[in-house]
């Protein structure tokens, strides 16, 4: 995608409007970011602009790139861990977790029934401060700058909870191929509890704020449409993609980790629109919250590591597997070539996959609703560019 | 209210208006030119209160310089000007345009000496604590009709820019 | 000469109807101060009380709880660079911030903060005023365009747009507040600011509810267009941070910058003393003919000094609360001066001579300070409109309405 | 009675006057064209409102006519800019020498 950015940006923008329209001469080639106060990082659009309408867009990405896949062949399995980390860094645990069940598969060892629970904890939490941040930051892209200050006040108490259990707030590495790097500290299980009872009624809050304001209604419906057809098509995923009405989650569709043991109910839209998006993802908030609340209660006891080699060779061979990050389908397809280091790492982000409906999204939308869909796109582009 | 040193505003304020008038004329820039003439505009409201009629003024003050002004600086950022100021300012019409303007200079003054009679250089003493009423009185009085035809000319010019200025309809 | 100043003191009317060149200069010059501090306040207020909505503090490190906040970022303005892009126009960059600030402190020579105290009484008041705070919004598009950039140009497309379409409906409603004014025994209305407090003095009602609920229709669609009109959220479009970056001022900085600011904030003050003139009884205090008497005149004569003796207190209790660390010295001294001078000002306006000559200067800031907080309250609840979000209530909502609010009040008056 | 009477604004309407037929004939950009005619239409103005003085308001009711009209001829020349922008690309007056495209 960047090679052909550096080649020619707005050719095929040009390609598409035979029509005239008003003033021609005068539409304008916008560059939004990639030092831009919404674009969530350092992505760089491209807006052909007619007035306010936007008749096309092109994203040219690779601002934060920092060559995480070959970065893994040269490191061991084990070396390999933090990074993942620094891909989508406000959900650190998922890619962890994706990494580590990933690895495991590869070996054919499987994490003890404790760490499993410890896993969907954390990546569970890990998933609620990710929909905090998004909502925080969507809501002011669209102008309400209040909920911002909500969410982040709620969000500290998930990463207190994380640095308490392994040191670190963002790039967590909390999880060890094999199991958890770490026994709950004391109270875990209360803490939890706590943060629970504390952060339910937040959520109704933040509900209060925006689900019935009339701005924000007008704002995010019928804006930034697609259709179930369309994303499929498109690879789109999460909760972009149960917002267009397909009821497809990886915790359901493929198991993984403990979440068998768990009930819960995959929230779905209608419309496909930014609305919807919000509205799926604050039902998703409310299930995290309802598996959380299962899992802290059953943590079993037993050991938190599986017996893995102390030097990891996993046998020659291929494999994919992908898990349920905030943000989508998170995937890692490793290649393993017999020795201590991987021969391939190939990272499937839902970001960067999602990403590429930002142009079906916004095209004959107006300015502010690019900005409205790149925050319900909700990507981050440390896992964009990786 | 009793005016206060009206000869110098009066110099002062024409000429303000007459020299940002030759700005507008002269400008190459034509943003320049509306920034002239919005200071014309406005020294000319402020001569209209010097000449006791505060209500014409408001008008001139809100309509000419906050409306339509701002129209002009609309069509001004829409139109490419870049390419239109490398361009020759002024056609080849100067000659006529210097015959057009002393014609007129002597018709002025022409008139002036001939019909010296027609200003009569008193002036009625105006209440200008009143002066909205009155004309609001004139205005939906004796002129009611010219009223009403001067909205159906404003529907008109609505209907009429919206045919021009839309791509399709 | 000093007959000349003092002749005036006795007089009933503004010192422009009066003619008293001292005066007007010392009333501009007061008001100028005035508004100064005002802005200055308005900041701190704004990011202090949008700061408690949020759960934070807002500033706090410059002086106490950042009383010093506002100065210090005034002089960080005044001696930053002050940086014109290269392919800038230069007259119209610099001429811009000038016109927009010079039309939000012009329309103050018209604004009754009292019977007398105003600069002047103009016959076409409240006309005088919206034409020249409309006037701002050239500066606005003066600014976009000679920026020469994108993102300033269509700030500046937007705002012209958004305050020509919103100046219809403010107008519509400020016209059926001028109506009310004419219903008295000669049928004659006025445009005058002081006339049509006075209106609402001798009608012994505000005019927000004069006629149930026209009034308080009239001044909504006044409170929306008038939010609208100044810029700010949920209608700051022009200068959409998330969408525009900073607008039609994003290639201003330092001194400059500052202009749009103070001329935003005095563009909020200014609108808002329209409303409270129009509809909210101007200087008059609450409930002047339901609460009548000696007493009550007592009774509220004294609440200016309550209030800043409140003031005051709140400020004792905070410099009580301060930190007893060593380091925290100065500052604990500072708040406690300044509730120390609030409680001098307080006490010195229960001395009646002041008293008697604050009460409507203190209602009318009461007034405009309560529409003020509405902004505030407005950018921490509100998301941002679109574009054509903005333009379909300005049209299709505001404007009928304003139509059909001015009928009504005109069959209302014949009626009754 | 100030030195300053009608006459005076007269001198400077007539002034006004010359100076935007001037503009009106020798510019050509349509827009400090159609600024230019402003300029005559104030000229007006100026004139209606001088005499007011001597002869009644009649003179402000013509001017504030006057305005209307110049904000309708704004919107309309504005509009018919824009159309013959759209198709030639220049706002150059020498150039609109066709009635129809």
């Amino acid at each position: 995608m960047t090679d052909r950015t550096t080649i020619d940006r707005t050719s095929h923008l040009e390609l598409e409007h035979h029509e005239k329209t008003f003033l021609d001469s005068n539409e304008l080639i916008i560059n939004m970011g990639p030092q831009h106060p919404a674009t969530h990082g350092v992505l760089r659009v491209i807006l052909k602009l007619d007035g306010e309408k936007v008749l096309g867009t092109e994203c040219v990405i690779g601002y934060l790139h920092r060559g995480v896949e070959k970065i893994a062949e040269h490191r061991t399995y084990t070396m390999f861990n933090p990074y993942v980390d620094r891909m989508d860094y406000v959900a650190a645990v998922s890619n962890g977790l994706g990494y580590c069940e990933a690895v495991e598969k590869l070996l054919n060892v499987e994490a003890p029934r404790r760490a499993q629970y410890i896993r969907v904890v954390l990546t569970e939490l890990n998933r609620l401060a990710s929909h905090m941040l998004w909502l925080g930051t969507h809501a002011l892209d669209i102008g309400a700058i209040t909920p911002l200050f909500y969410t982040f006040r709620d969000r500290e108490e998930i990463l207190k909870i994380f640095e308490k259990y392994c040191g670190a707030r963002l790039t967590t590495h909390a999880f060890r191929i094999g199991g958890c790097s770490y026994e709950t500290y004391d109270g875990f299980e209360r803490e939890v509890k706590k943060f629970l009872d504390f952060v339910t009624p937040k959520i109704d809050e933040y509900e209060e704020l925006l689900t019935t304001n009339r701005i924000w209604v007008e704002r995010t419906k019928d804006v930034g449409k697609i259709s179930a057809k369309e994303c499929i098509a498109l690879g789109v995923t999460g909760p972009v993609l149960r917002a267009s009405g397909v009821k497809w989650d990886l915790r359901k569709a493929q198991p993984y980790a403990a979440y068998p043991d768990f009930d819960f109910e995959i929230p779905v839209g209608q419309n496909g629109d930014t609305y919807d998006r919000y509205i799926v993802r604050m039902q998703e908030m409310r299930q995290s919250l309802r598996i959380i609340d299962q899992a802290i209660g059953k943590i079993p006891d037993g050991p938190i590591m599986a017996k893995i080699p102390k030097v990891m060779k996993p046998p020659v061979g291929e494999i994919y597997h992908s898990i349920e990050a905030p943000k989508g389908e998170l995937g890692y397809f490793i290649v393993s070539d017999g020795s201590t280091q991987p021969y391939r790492v190939r990272v499937r982000p839902p970001s960067f996959v999602n990403l590429q409906a930002l142009d079906m999204m916004v095209r004959g939308a107006l300015v502010a609703d690019v900005i409205a869909v790149i925050g319900t796109l909700d990507i981050v582009l440390g896992e964009v560019d990786r | 209210m009793a005016p206060v040193a009206t000869t110098f505003f009066f110099y002062f304020l024409s000429a303000l208006t007459v020299l940002s008038a030759v700005l507008v004329i002269t400008r190459k820039n034509a943003v320049h030119s509306a920034l002239a003439l919005i200071v014309s505009l406005l020294g000319q409201a402020a001569l209209y209160l010097m000449l006791y009629a505060p209500f014409v003024a408001g008008v001139q003050i809100i309509l000419y310089a906050g409306g339509i002004m701002v129209l002009f600086l609309f069509v001004i950022m829409l139109v490419n000007i870049e390419k239109s100021q490398r361009e020759d300012q002024f056609n080849k019409q100067w000659l006529v345009g210097l015959a057009a303007a002393i014609a007129l200079g002597a018709l002025f003054v022409l008139v002036y000496v001939k019909g010296r009679a027609l200003f009569p250089d008193r002036a009625i003493q105006m209440p200008e604590q009143s002066n909205t009423q009155q004309v609001a009185v004139l205005l939906y009085g004796n002129y009611m009709f010219t009223f009403e035809i001067a909205s159906l000319l404003l529907l008109v010019a609505i209907i009429g820019a919206v045919v021009m200025a839309k791509k399709r309809i | 000469m000093l007959d000349y100043i003092t002749s005036y003191l006795n007089s009933d009317t503004t010192p422009g109807s009066a003619g008293n060149m001292f005066w007007a200069f010392v009333y501009i010059i007061l008001i100028f101060l005035g508004l100064s501090v005002a802005v200055i306040a308005m900041n701190w207020l704004e990011r202090k009380i949008l700061a408690h909505m949020q759960v934070r503090l807002g500033p706090m490190r410059v002086g106490p709880h950042g009383l010093l906040q506002p100065i210090a970022d005034a002089l960080k303005l005044l001696i930053k660079e002050d940086i014109m892009p290269s392919q800038a126009d230069p007259l119209v960059f610099w001429v811009a911030p000038l016109m927009v600030v010079i039309t939000s402190f012009t329309v103050f020579i018209v604004v009754p903060f009292g019977p007398t105290h105003a600069v002047t009484d103009m016959n076409i008041g409240v006309l005088f005023m919206l034409g020249v705070s409309s006037l701002s919004v050239l500066g606005v598009v003066m600014a976009g365009w000679a920026s020469n950039s994108h993102y300033p140009l269509m700030g500046a497309l937007r705002s012209s747009a958004q305050m020509v379409s919103y100046e219809i409906a403010m107008g519509l409603a400020v016209v059926s507040a001028v109506l009310m004014t004419s219903l008295n025994k000669d049928g004659t209305g006025t445009l005058s600011m002081i006339g049509i407090v006075q209106a609402q003095q001798s009608q012994q009602v505000w005019f927000i509810f004069k006629f149930f609920p026209l009034g308080l229709i009239a001044f909504f669609i006044f409170a929306v267009a008038m939010v609208a009109e100044t810029n700010r959220a949920p209608f700051d479009l022009p200068e959409a941070e998330s969408e525009l970056t900073a607008g039609f001022h994003t290639e201003y900085s330092g001194f400059r910058w500052s202009l749009f600011f103070l001329a935003e904030y005095s563009a909020m003050i200014a609108v808002s003393s329209i409303a409270v003139t129009l509809w909210l009884g101007g200087w008059m205090r609450p409930f002047p003919n339901a609460l009548s008497g000696e007493t009550w005149d007592l009774v509220f004569s004294l609440v200016p000094g309550l209030t800043f003796l409140f003031l005051a207190a709140m400020t004792f209790y905070s410099t009580a609360r301060m930190p007893k660390h060593p380091y925290f010295k100065v500052q604990t001294i500072g708040l406690g001066g300044f509730g120390a001078v609030l409680a001098l000002i307080g006490v010195a306006l229960f001395v009646p001579p002041v008293r008697d000559r604050i009460q409507d200067i203190f209602w009318f800031s009461a007034k405009v300070a309560l529409s003020m907080y509405m902004y505030i309250w407005y950018r921490g609840t509100f998301p941002r409109y679109r574009f054509d979000q903005l333009m379909k209530v300005g049209w299709k909502v505001l404007l009928p309405l304003g139509i059909g609010v001015l009928v009504l009040t005109a069959i209302a008056g014949i009626l009754f | 009675m100030s030195p300053i009477g009608t006459l005076h604004y007269l001198v400077v309407a007539a002034a006004l006057f010359i100076l935007g037929v001037i503009g009106v004939l020798t510019r050509r950009n349509v827009v400090i064209v159609l600024m230019s005619i402003e300029l005559i239409l104030n000229a007006v103005n100026l004139n209606l409102v001088a005499f007011s003085r001597i002869w009644g308001l009649h003179g402000q009711i013509f001017a504030i006519f006057v305005i209307t009209d110049a904000a309708a001829e704004a919107a309309v020349g504005l509009g018919i800019l824009i159309a013959f922008f759209r198709n030639k690309e220049t706002v150059n007056i020498d150039e609109v020498d066709l009635m129809k495209w």
